[in-house]
């Protein structure tokens, strides 16, 4: 179980000759991700580590009932690699290219919602449901099965968190990075919303950061959704940037404070109206979980 | 990466989009030449990329060509927010009826482009959203449509314009528009855009923000986009960008890098949750190299305000052993040194600490602890 | 009754300060059209024949509550009028002007698609439901409310045959202009659906002519779905254009025969194979359809 | 609009795609000239706006200067499908080692663009689909997305490339549908695309088909789109087209003209049915004023393989008495007279038939009895 991936999940990697595809798909192979295939366009007909490489995400569909893409396309060729994987109704695309503009962004994103396509990302470590499938680069070891889900906008800062959990046997159900990015497919929200349908979830961490406003709007959800006495989740949540200045970007292109809009405060302040627990610190987050499971 | 005020305006020229007439000056006797080729009065504008130069005194009005010589002097003299002022643009002052804003952004919430307007210009647009919400106009912009003509038409309309001026108003919306997506606009605006008193529309300021990730399709940024003195970044930002590094820098005196922005940005306010205070933030990314984490942290050791240096290393992908070596590798090239406090764990973490700890490193295991301990050594200097 | 519009059709008319717009908005007030709001940029606030006058269509749509446009607009400009149209959420807009460049035309329909909106034409005389609602250009008099639909490609070959029909007392259900352009919102098979669904409409007239394949559909369509006995619906029709040599333009930009496809022989005989009633002259029509009904 | 091959290539030529080296020549000199300035062997082709040139002998080889300028003398000599030849094409010729078809044009059905390829290259592609269905790739353009350098890549691999031709061919593909957006093409074509002993392709031939509803946007081809000598049509179809008229010449003797394609299309058709056969097609269109009426009627007075006029109007927005009245001022105009058939009704209909048998001119009723009564008038002749 867990949230989008799972043992199920058919995978085609986009970008798979190249030096960070190829490593990659080492290491979710080794981790039991099943890769139905590869494309690099002019390789078809090669292999990378006994997987299949064509030439056009249509045929390697075609012929292995793939149900996902995660794609290592350099920037100026994401795009068109993200519309392909979404044309052929691909259920799943994971978007870990950094860099890609905004506006193809935008696009990729408009085509993916008349499609029905879920994207993951872009500028995202990826998604992993431990020990059944792990669609990113995120380092392995440090998950663990369980009951928590996360949703992050980092991804260090997740690991960092992960490792903690799972040191304090907090194991994870799925662990989503929602990418770094201005514009990226799945934000708090939409995470929230599958989490709360997962049977194996029982609370979810939030990993925000400066920039933008999906931590209110997750709070806005979670105050109008998820204190229901029915079917409660509990949320706890970490925020980073409140050292971060105005007007300069953070490393990710998202997280940047513009004027008065998506500082640490306004974040933290939503959430804790929300009734979330906010850590000070990343290493407070299992004590506040463990009080809530 | 920020364009002059200057640039935008001759971007919007290509568009058709009326600017008032103006030309560049570094120094007072150009502005003296460059006046005497315009119509008096003239205003002239620091070109500097920080908002707020009005405030800062950085926009002034002259008369006459000696007088915009004597302001040239005084502006160019000046430093706004920091930065030294290279250049003025002298233009005809226009007659103003009306100031209004329009510019195009982007809606992150929304993913789409969105168009913004307002029948009060002139201030920033966030403190007219702040003040006055009732003035502003908003269009989300569908990405498989555009904004087209009636869209303009229809934000003119709610601006309060009828008649012909509707129209007008709506082919200078348009124009943006255009201008903002051929050039990979994070931000194209146009405040204030002043309707003079003749019943025209004039961009009397204009501000955009090209999307750093997009530079590659604008060749023509692209070298200036790593060069000193056209942005608002410092020598040491300028460095970072050119290795490929992200760093921000800050006022504190504790040095600070890691991998991945939101582990690097936790490290800060870590470091100022036990009352320190950061210099900078340094991403060296994914996967870094020895390399990377060589220029990185040899930009930490040459920063003078950072008497101390704190190194927060996750791996993942990025390898523990090429860490300790790179750190080893910068400490080898400067020639001096400061207190380190390393915190290092993840793949390849045995053989990292083993380089570290022969070369007289410690290192720790946790983050806190290590922002604790370079806390403490910053306050006790 | 009748399809696509009767007397409840809440109207607008955009580029009704035009001269064609002028002229026919007072033909169709004559007719008892329900025109409730014009459309001309710039001349917000002015009347024609009564009818207020706005700036923008979603400012008269919200004003009026109206469900269907009619457009005038020049042909540079007449692609945006429709977009217009169609992101207010109208129901139907019928594009009456001509010489519309044909990538402007796949634009708007790939819109109207997404919005559910009906486009009728470009290049079109109209619709009419008689005695209830005209939306076009047609002359008002040669109609006559009855039980035979019409659909063609064609505006003065429609007026003579309705003409002809009216003459011998069978009057018409609904009168629809499909277009004369090569790429047009509806086709005759979309016409039968709609006809096929209506009461009123007892027998159907195709009235097609030389280009592209609609009339090899709408045969193929015929033969698969109203040759049944449970609801079996009469079609007559004509084919214009027998005499029409290949590779010219016969005054319609979709009138043309390229190669071997689109010829009149092709589609006579697709029709007649369906079953299909083809007249030889206009005049025929009555005495095939009288058999029928 | 058509234009020619040349043109054609040339537009390919601005967006990248190759295409052989070559010159205009409207002389055997000049094709000595532009030939001594290319490397032999050349193909010498006929300019001219219709297919089938090949078959034709407006395609011919030559492999000197001199035997470029004897084929051009007798190239320019021809007449090709009833059009004479002002302009050869000198190129050198390619070493093929596979011909391709590649072309954009619209699907009516699907309301959009559609790429169309095959690996049988050279024939008209109608005849492709014809013989060789199973050969032809075609991909439907979704038009909010384009066609991507993955449907182009797709096409090729169904078309048997693998590898780095893949990659390559893509790239000419999709540089034919820009430039095939750019030029609102109704078709462009390149046909054979050539493959090369050497891997490139090349693009040996081209056509091009611009709407013409879009000529509006493309400037340039304006004045050319009303001028003779430039496109396939007669001179009555250019002067027709110039009074903003629609024209086509036919092979008949009886000259016909109508309000509406559909109408006069069924016109034609009767009197086909009748025996008789129509010198050509004339729509006066919707609404057709005095003039306009007058101008139509001029060309077919004055085509003088037309022995008798029909003139069948139905009024609508087309007025009966402006129709009576134009026919009277071009009959004034042209110093003979032929017989004329009308029918004439609709609006006005009653004054128009005062004005037209005052002038001893007999107006009937129906479209039938006149296309017979005309087919009798020709036949008695």
């Amino acid at each position: 179980m867990g949230i989008i991936v799972n043992r199920d999940t058919r995978v085609i990697v986009q970008g798979i000759t190249g030096i960070q595809g190829n490593f990659h798909t080492r290491l979710m192979l080794d981790y039991g991700t099943q890769i139905v295939a590869g494309i690099t366009p002019g390789k078809g007909g090669t292999e990378v580590y006994g997987v299949p490489v064509y030439d056009s995400v249509s045929e390697a569909v075609e012929k292995h009932s793939a149900t996902a893409s995660i794609i290592f396309v350099p920037a100026p060729f994401a795009a068109e690699a993200a519309l392909e994987a979404t044309e052929s109704n691909l259920k799943t695309v994971v978007l870990i290219t950094e860099h890609i503009p905004v506006k193809d962004t935008i696009q990729i994103m408009a085509y993916a919602k008349r499609q029905g396509t879920t994207i993951i990302g872009p500028n995202t470590p990826g998604i992993i449901t431990p020990d059944e499938c792990k669609l990113g680069i995120m380092p392995s070891h440090i998950f663990a099965k369980g009951e928590v889900g996360i949703a992050s906008r980092s991804g260090t800062l997740t690991y960092e968190i992960a490792a903690e959990l799972t040191r304090a046997d907090l194991g994870q159900s799925t662990c989503l990075g929602l990418g770094g990015d201005p514009v990226v497919g799945l934000n708090f929200v939409d995470a929230l919303k599958m989490f709360r349908q997962d049977r194996e979830t029982k609370a979810v961490v939030l990993i925000g950061e400066i920039g933008g406003n999906a931590e209110e709007q997750a709070a806005e959800y979670i105050s109008s959704n998820l204190k229901s006495k029915l079917s409660p989740l509990p949320v706890v949540a970490f925020v980073a940037g409140r050292a971060a200045p105005p007007g300069k970007r953070m490393g990710h292109a998202g997280a940047i404070v513009m004027g008065n809009t998506g500082t640490a405060e306004s974040k933290i302040n939503a959430f804790k109206e929300a009734g979330v627990d906010v850590a000070e610190k990343p290493s407070d987050i299992p004590k506040l979980l463990a009080e809530k499971i | 990466m920020k364009l002059f005020e200057y640039e935008a305006k001759s971007i919007l020229a290509e568009y058709g989009i009326s600017v008032p007439q103006g030309a560049l000056a570094s120094s007072p006797t150009k502005a003296k030449v460059v006046a005497t080729q315009l119509d008096a009065p003239y205003v002239i504008k620091a070109q500097v990329l920080v908002a707020g130069r009005g405030k800062a005194g950085g926009i002034q009005f002259a008369s006459s060509p000696e007088e915009a010589a004597g302001i040239t002097e005084r502006i160019l003299d000046m430093k706004i927010k920091n930065l030294s002022v290279n250049d003025v643009w002298i233009e005809e002052k226009v007659n103003v009826q009306r100031e209004l804003y329009f510019g195009i952004t982007i809606d992150r919430a929304r993913c789409c482009y969105v168009a913004v307007a307002s029948a009060a210009g002139g201030m920033e647009i966030e403190e007219i959203a702040d003040k006055e919400p009732e003035k502003i106009v908003k269009i989300l912009i569908d990405p498989t449509l555009g904004f087209r003509s009636y869209h303009a038409r229809e934000m003119a309309r709610r601006l309060g314009y009828s008649g012909k001026s509707i129209i007008r108003l709506a082919k200078v919306f348009t124009k943006l528009y255009v201008a903002a997506m051929d050039c990979d606009a994070e931000l194209m605006e146009m405040n204030p855009l002043v309707e003079t008193t003749d019943g025209n529309f004039v961009a009397a300021d204009a501000r955009l923000i090209i999307d750093d990730n997009a530079i590659f399709r604008h060749p023509k940024y692209e070298t200036r986009f790593l060069s000193e003195g056209q942005t608002e970044l410092a020598p040491e930002e300028i460095e970072a960008r050119r290795a490929g590094l992200a760093y921000v820098k800050l006022e504190g005196d504790i040095g600070i890098m890691g991998n991945g922005a939101g582990l690097v940005m936790a490290t800060l306010d870590t470091v100022q949750h036990y009352g320190g205070s950061p210099a900078n933030f340094l991403d060296v990314g994914g996967g870094a190299s020895e390399e990377q984490v060589a220029s990185a942290l040899n930009i930490l050791l040459t920063d003078r305000r950072a008497s101390i240096v704190l190194i927060n290393i996750l791996g993942g992908i990025t390898r523990c052993d090429n860490v300790a070596r790179g750190i080893l590798e910068a400490k080898k090239k400067v020639d001096f040194t400061k207190p380190m406090v390393i915190r290092l764990v993840g793949t390849n973490e045995a053989e990292g600490r083993r380089i570290l700890t022969e070369a007289g490193i410690h290192v720790l295991d946790s983050m806190e602890e290590a922002a604790q301990m370079a806390v403490e050594i910053a306050g006790g200097r």
